[in-house]
């Protein structure tokens, strides 16, 4: 039962080193589990190695597992994918360092989506710590994948603007207030992006993603709540559980940590094949994380099972 | 160097793991090279945060150095510092035998400070505003919320409940009491087997962190 | 005297320190006293960095069962004080920062210090294994429910939850593993933090109250508690 | 406060600035009103731009003293300018200008447009201060009328944290109350706490095994309760091995609380009339940094093979990496911490753990005189009051909300104002 769970075509086998690895793990857990159904304990070092097995080897040789995204993921990715090439699209990278290596992949993957889409879309953040991963992600993912788009035409980047909520509070209602120029110094006036374009009110999604104040609690309030636009947001995984409450009226959606990062990138690629090759950090992030976990469940399982079976011994005799 | 570095780490991140299996002189070494190393940095980082940054400074201003190496004057002594110093010496009488007892001065204020201030952060923060949180309409303020919140504002405002019901000490578990301290453990579980299972996957973030750079930086395994 | 002043200084310092919580201008007070507890406690670091330093010498001089390790421990301890109190290597001489990016003391703290720090931690996920093996069985009624609520959250967590949930339909969504492991967090399990957080609240009242008030007073030495 | 023409100003205006004309120190606070009086300082010169763009001042400025302070604070808070407006506004910010005893105006700040309060923290006492606010346009600057001198006053009771002091004595009586009671001899039941329940034996086990007692007081310093909390249930538990004759031993990362456990485990070791089996070598100091103190204590436990370990105190990630170790070495052992997000995996590997309050009550539990157990009472009473507030508060938010009953909502304002915490 157990090594059925690893031979699912969860896994595109396509590696001999993950096949072995596989296999190990998956004939260890099942020599395990007869070893349990003799009510035999096992050693914690076997545990331990399972671990490291889990861990390791799809850090070695890359395994991803396909994700299905749960609703509140798939709501952000059909929204992207529902409106027509062209329409603007705002993202905010609301985040540091520290949290970048959770919510970067989302807003990697987002852009992406966005410009494979055709829509037009704006950068910007509230986080003066951000502007250096904006320009990373700029440089990655628009201005490397998508040389054809053109700055101020099919994307344009407004950089950073110091005042936290404030800023917010401005271009609900002018962006050219708060925002004269984009980062480079080009007027929003002769961008052809921001023709129709004059505040939050003008454009057809938000997705602020973030894990901080400011971040996607001062979007919903501050912007959100205020137009009818949809929304919809990417946060780090300890920051999830305090934004549930705003799904799904003030948020259309939302990506919680690597888990959420990596099941909008496996809906990307189901959607866009080709996009595969451009790397999805948050599936890869997920194969040991998930491998480990599912090494945990087996021995839980095969704990309880070892237990029941010396339960009954017991009360045989 | 950066060559030297690398193996250094590998050889320090090998030898705790080595502990997994069993104790060893390869873990007993990395072991005292952490101890020794730690906590000497610690002494160093006391000795200029605390008793160079705070006291010295504190008390004897004009010694203060600023980023160029001149000597800066003009901020006030603060001689109420010296009432620190003062304890932190009457500490030190424990290595003479014969008034060693004078340092539980120094322990009596800081057991006295410590409780005082607990006692009533604790109190405004754990107890008021718990209960003041725990206090919300059950439909939603709204009036709208779904099946689903009703059932959740409902199982929080049982499960706190019951749960202060178990911390219950002057009364014995028995009857209807006792099925309610029943349901509050019931629910403590269910708040600790989801914390738990929640952590897991950061504590796992830490080893691939590790095994990164087992494989990758020392031994350039990936790509 | 010995016995009667430290009760009295206990006393009075945590009733001060309860009303500075209500009396403006007592506001600086809760920093004052962090200061010299900060103060106190480099005083008391020649008791501990001494009771180190004996304990090793001792098995050295000895020559207990691992005495060659005492030498490493004691060397490690030595050179990170003299790097960090001469500021050996420091680019920004004896007035910078003992922690200036290139001095000796951080450079052994990042090669040294950091990758034995990362690793330690890192042993939680081996851990975290072994006890959920361990511990996570249905002996009785409560460890079931520990197990359910544990198991629950990390098939959510993982790409299985959805597998196995997914054809239920979008009305009931809610049922889906994933979204139950949301609801756990965010119910029962924040039911029982409260408890927990208001018990531990009036917990801290009465133990300070019964040292503030002279009832507790073992750590004072005092026999006759 | 001064005699200014005040008839084109509000209502409120002038019965505000007659209230504190006869009782200026009315609450405590004293409130200054913008006077007219026109300024014309450095910063206001306007830019000689033929398409000069000139805003309307901020009105109604007041500048009022922060109440329940030590005296550092001044609130300020004016009605925005009409140009400054949500859509295709003229208004790009405001400056907020501090003129100190009838000194040079000085500039403290720059907000953004919608501003209209700032809290001037940097104040002290005994002097005065007035205030004006410019509305800045794209190449002007437009001040408003200056605010009358107020000194920042210090007050002697936060009136506002009232209610906390309140039920804080009347917790805290509680308490004293059934200390008294049981001091006088009145029984007090207190209900089986497992995990203490379990220390005797586990104690006398090691005695049995022959092996040493671990104890680990978490790697908190003394200012913590949770170090405290540990210390007073070492002296019970010390006093318990000493009866035994079972070897304790006690590895601490912080030297205070490595002079204290001395003086505790000495205490108990005089009282159980055995001086002479104390020795300091009980509690060793290892390292301050949490890992390093994890590493040795793990080689400790491996090595001395324990047959218990309490692990009372203040623990973060490490606990599972010692409560794991411990187990494999097959020591019982009994936990305890008010960390709540420790207590699963303390749970999960120990064999008794103690829960938050549990924690504390430990050692009133353990010592079994009446008088600590009649604290233990007087804790129940905060319990009691809390599930009432909450049971009431959640009947009368919900049914305040659902029928719309205007004193039911006010019980549940009322209720939520006492456990309101500022």
């Amino acid at each position: 039962m157990l090594d059925a769970a690893f031979s699912i075509p969860l896994v595109a086998l396509s590696d001999i080193g993950r096949v072995i690895s596989l296999m190990f793990i998956g004939a260890g857990l099942l020599w395990i589990l007869i070893r349990s159904l003799r009510a035999k304990e096992v050693d914690r070092r076997i545990v331990f190695l399972f671990i490291f097995i889990a861990v390791a080897a799809p850090i070695l040789f890359p395994i991803t597992f396909q994700e299905r995204a749960t609703l509140i993921v798939r709501k952000v990715f059909d929204k992207v994918e529902s409106l027509p090439a062209g329409s603007k699209v705002l993202l905010a990278f609301d985040f540091d360092p520290a949290m970048a290596p959770e919510v970067q992949p989302m807003a990697d993957a987002i852009s992406r989506h966005c410009l494979t889409k055709g829509h037009n879309v704006i950068f910007m953040t509230l986080w003066a710590t951000g502007q250096a991963l904006l320009t990373q992600s700029l440089e990655r993912v628009v201005k490397g994948e998508f040389p054809e788009n053109r700055d101020g035409v099919d994307y344009i980047n407004l950089g950073f603007k110091a005042g936290n909520e404030n800023v917010l509070n401005i271009i609900v209602t002018d962006f050219r207030m708060m925002f004269p120029t984009d980062v480079n110094g080009v007027p929003l006036d002769s961008t052809s992006i921001f023709d129709d374009v004059r505040s939050c009110k003008d454009l057809d999604l938000i997705i602020s993603i973030g894990g901080g104040k400011p971040g996607v609690k001062e979007w919903v309030l501050y912007v959100g709540d205020r137009v009818n636009v949809p929304m919809g947001a990417g946060v780090a995984a300890v920051v999830a559980p305090q934004l549930y409450p705003y799904y799904p009226k003030q948020l259309l959606g939302l990506l919680g940590g690597v888990k959420g990062a990596a099941e909008y990138e496996s809906e990307l690629v189901r959607q866009y094949p080709h996009l595969e090759e451009r790397g999805t950090p948050g599936l890869r992030m997920m194969g040991p994380q998930t491998l480990a976990h599912m090494v945990i469940m087996a021995f839980i399982v095969i704990g309880n099972i070892s237990f029941f079976i010396s339960r009954r011994r017991e009360r045989k005799r | 160097m950066e060559h030297f570095a690398l193996w250094l780490g590998g050889f320090l991140t090998l030898g705790i793991f080595s502990f997994l299996y069993k104790d060893n002189p390869w873990y007993k070494l990395t072991e005292a090279i952490y101890v020794g190393i730690s906590a000497g940095y610690f002494v160093v980082v006391y000795f200029w945060d605390n008793f160079y940054s705070k006291f010295w400074v504190g008390v004897f201003p004009h010694k203060r150095l600023n980023e160029a190496g001149e000597l800066v004057a003009g901020v006030e002594p603060d001689y109420w510092l010296i009432i620190g110093g003062v304890l932190g010496l009457l500490m030190l009488m424990r290595l003479l035998p014969k008034v060693g007892w004078i340092s539980r001065w120094p322990l009596a204020f800081i057991v006295g400070a410590t409780a005082g201030l607990w006692l009533i952060n604790y109190f405004a923060s754990f107890v008021m505003v718990q209960i003041q949180n725990t206090v919300t309409p059950l439909f939603g303020a709204d009036y709208n919320a779904s099946l689903f919140v009703i059932v959740g504002n409902i199982v929080v405002a049982v499960g706190t409940f019951t749960g202060l019901i178990y911390f219950f000490f002057s009364k014995e578990h028995k009857g209807a009491f006792g099925s309610a301290a029943r349901v509050g453990i019931f629910f403590l579980m269910i708040t600790f087997g989801a914390s738990f299972g929640y952590t897991v996957m950061s504590r796992m973030s830490l080893l691939i962190g590790r095994i990164d750079f087992l494989f990758g930086d020392w031994l350039g395994m990936i790509r | 005297m010995k016995r009667q002043v430290p009760i009295i200084i206990t006393f009075l310092i945590g009733m001060i320190m309860i009303f500075s919580f209500f009396i403006p201008p007592l506001e600086g007070l809760e920093q004052t006293c962090s200061l010299f507890f900060d103060v106190i406690a480099v005083f008391a670091f020649f008791l501990g960095g001494g009771n180190l330093m004996r304990i090793h010498v001792n098995k050295l001089r000895r020559r207990k069962k691992d005495w060659g390790f005492s030498i490493v421990t004691l060397g490690g301890f030595f050179i990170m004080l003299a790097a960090g109190l001469l500021k050996i290597g420091n680019p920004g001489g004896i007035a910078a920062s003992p922690t200036t990016e290139g001095s000796l003391l951080q450079e052994i703290f990042t090669y040294v210090f950091l990758p034995l720090q990362s690793t330690m931690y890192a042993l939680l996920a081996f851990f975290v294994a072994s006890a959920s093996y361990r511990a996570f069985r249905a002996k009785n009624r409560e460890a079931t429910i520990l197990l359910i609520a544990a198991f629950v959250i990390l098939l959510g967590r993982t790409p299985f939850g959805m597998l196995l949930t997914g054809w239920i339909p979008e009305s009931f969504s809610v049922l889906q593993v994933p979204n139950m492991a949301i609801w756990i967090m965010n119910s029962p399990n924040l039911a029982g933090q409260r408890a927990i957080m208001i018990g531990i609240g009036l917990g801290v009242i009465s133990m300070s109250l019964r040292l503030i008030l002279g009832i507790e007073r073992t750590y004072l030495g005092d026999e006759s508690a | 406060m001064s005699s200014h023409p005040m008839t084109s100003r509000p209502l409120y205006f002038i019965i505000l600035s007659f209230l504190f004309t006869f009782f200026p120190s009315c609450g405590g606070s004293s409130i200054a009103l913008a006077q007219a009086e026109p300024i014309d300082i450095a910063t206001t010169q306007m830019i000689p731009d033929s398409e000069q763009v000139v805003v309307e001042p901020v009105t109604s400025l007041i500048a009022a003293d922060h109440k329940y302070d030590d005296g550092g604070m001044i609130d300020l808070s004016w009605v925005p300018s009409i140009d400054d407006q949500l859509v295709a506004s003229r208004v790009i910010g405001y400056k907020v200008y501090r003129i100190e005893d009838e000194g040079e105006p000085e500039m403290i700040s720059e907000l953004a447009p919608g501003s209209n309060t700032y809290n001037d923290q940097s104040v002290e006492r005994g002097k005065l201060y007035s205030y004006f606010v410019s509305t800045l346009s794209i190449n002007a600057e437009t001040p408003s009328v200056r605010t009358a001198p107020i000194e920042p006053q210090r007050e002697w009771l936060n009136y506002e944290l009232l209610n906390v002091l309140i039920m804080a004595l009347v917790l805290g009586g509680a308490v004293i109350y059934f200390i008294e009671t049981a001091r006088r001899g009145k029984k007090l039941f207190v209900r089986k706490i497992a995990g203490l329940e379990a220390v005797d034996e586990a104690i006398g086990r090691a005695t049995e095994m022959g092996r040493p007692i671990l104890f680990i007081p978490g790697i908190l310093d003394m200012d913590d309760v949770q170090t405290l909390a540990a210390l007073t249930i070492l002296g019970r538990v010390a006093r318990i091995i000493a009866d035994y004759d079972t070897k304790i031993f006690m590895p601490v990362s912080r030297s205070l609380v490595m002079t204290a456990g001395r003086e505790t485990i000495k205490a108990s070791y005089q009282a159980a009339g055995r001086p002479d089996a104390y020795s300091d070598d009980m509690v060793t100091y290892i390292t301050d940094e949490q890992f390093g103190y994890v590493a040795a204590v793990d080689g400790i436990m491996v090595r001395e093979k324990p047959a218990t370990c309490f692990l009372l105190g203040a623990f973060f990630a490490e606990s599972l990496i010692l409560a794991e170790t411990g187990n494999s070495v097959g020591a019982i052992q009994i936990a305890g911490t008010a960390r709540p997000a420790q207590l699963p995996f303390f749970i999960a590997a120990c064999d008794f753990t103690l829960i938050g309050e549990e924690l504390f009550a430990a050692s009133a539990y353990l010592s079994g005189e009446p008088k600590q157990m009649g604290s233990l009472k007087g804790q129940d009473v905060g319990k009691a009051i809390a599930m009432a507030a909450i049971l009431i508060g959640i009947l009368t938010v919900t049914i305040g909300d659902a029928w719309n009953v205007e004193w039911i909502q006010n019980i549940t304002t009322g209720l939520v104002d006492v456990f309101s915490t500022r």
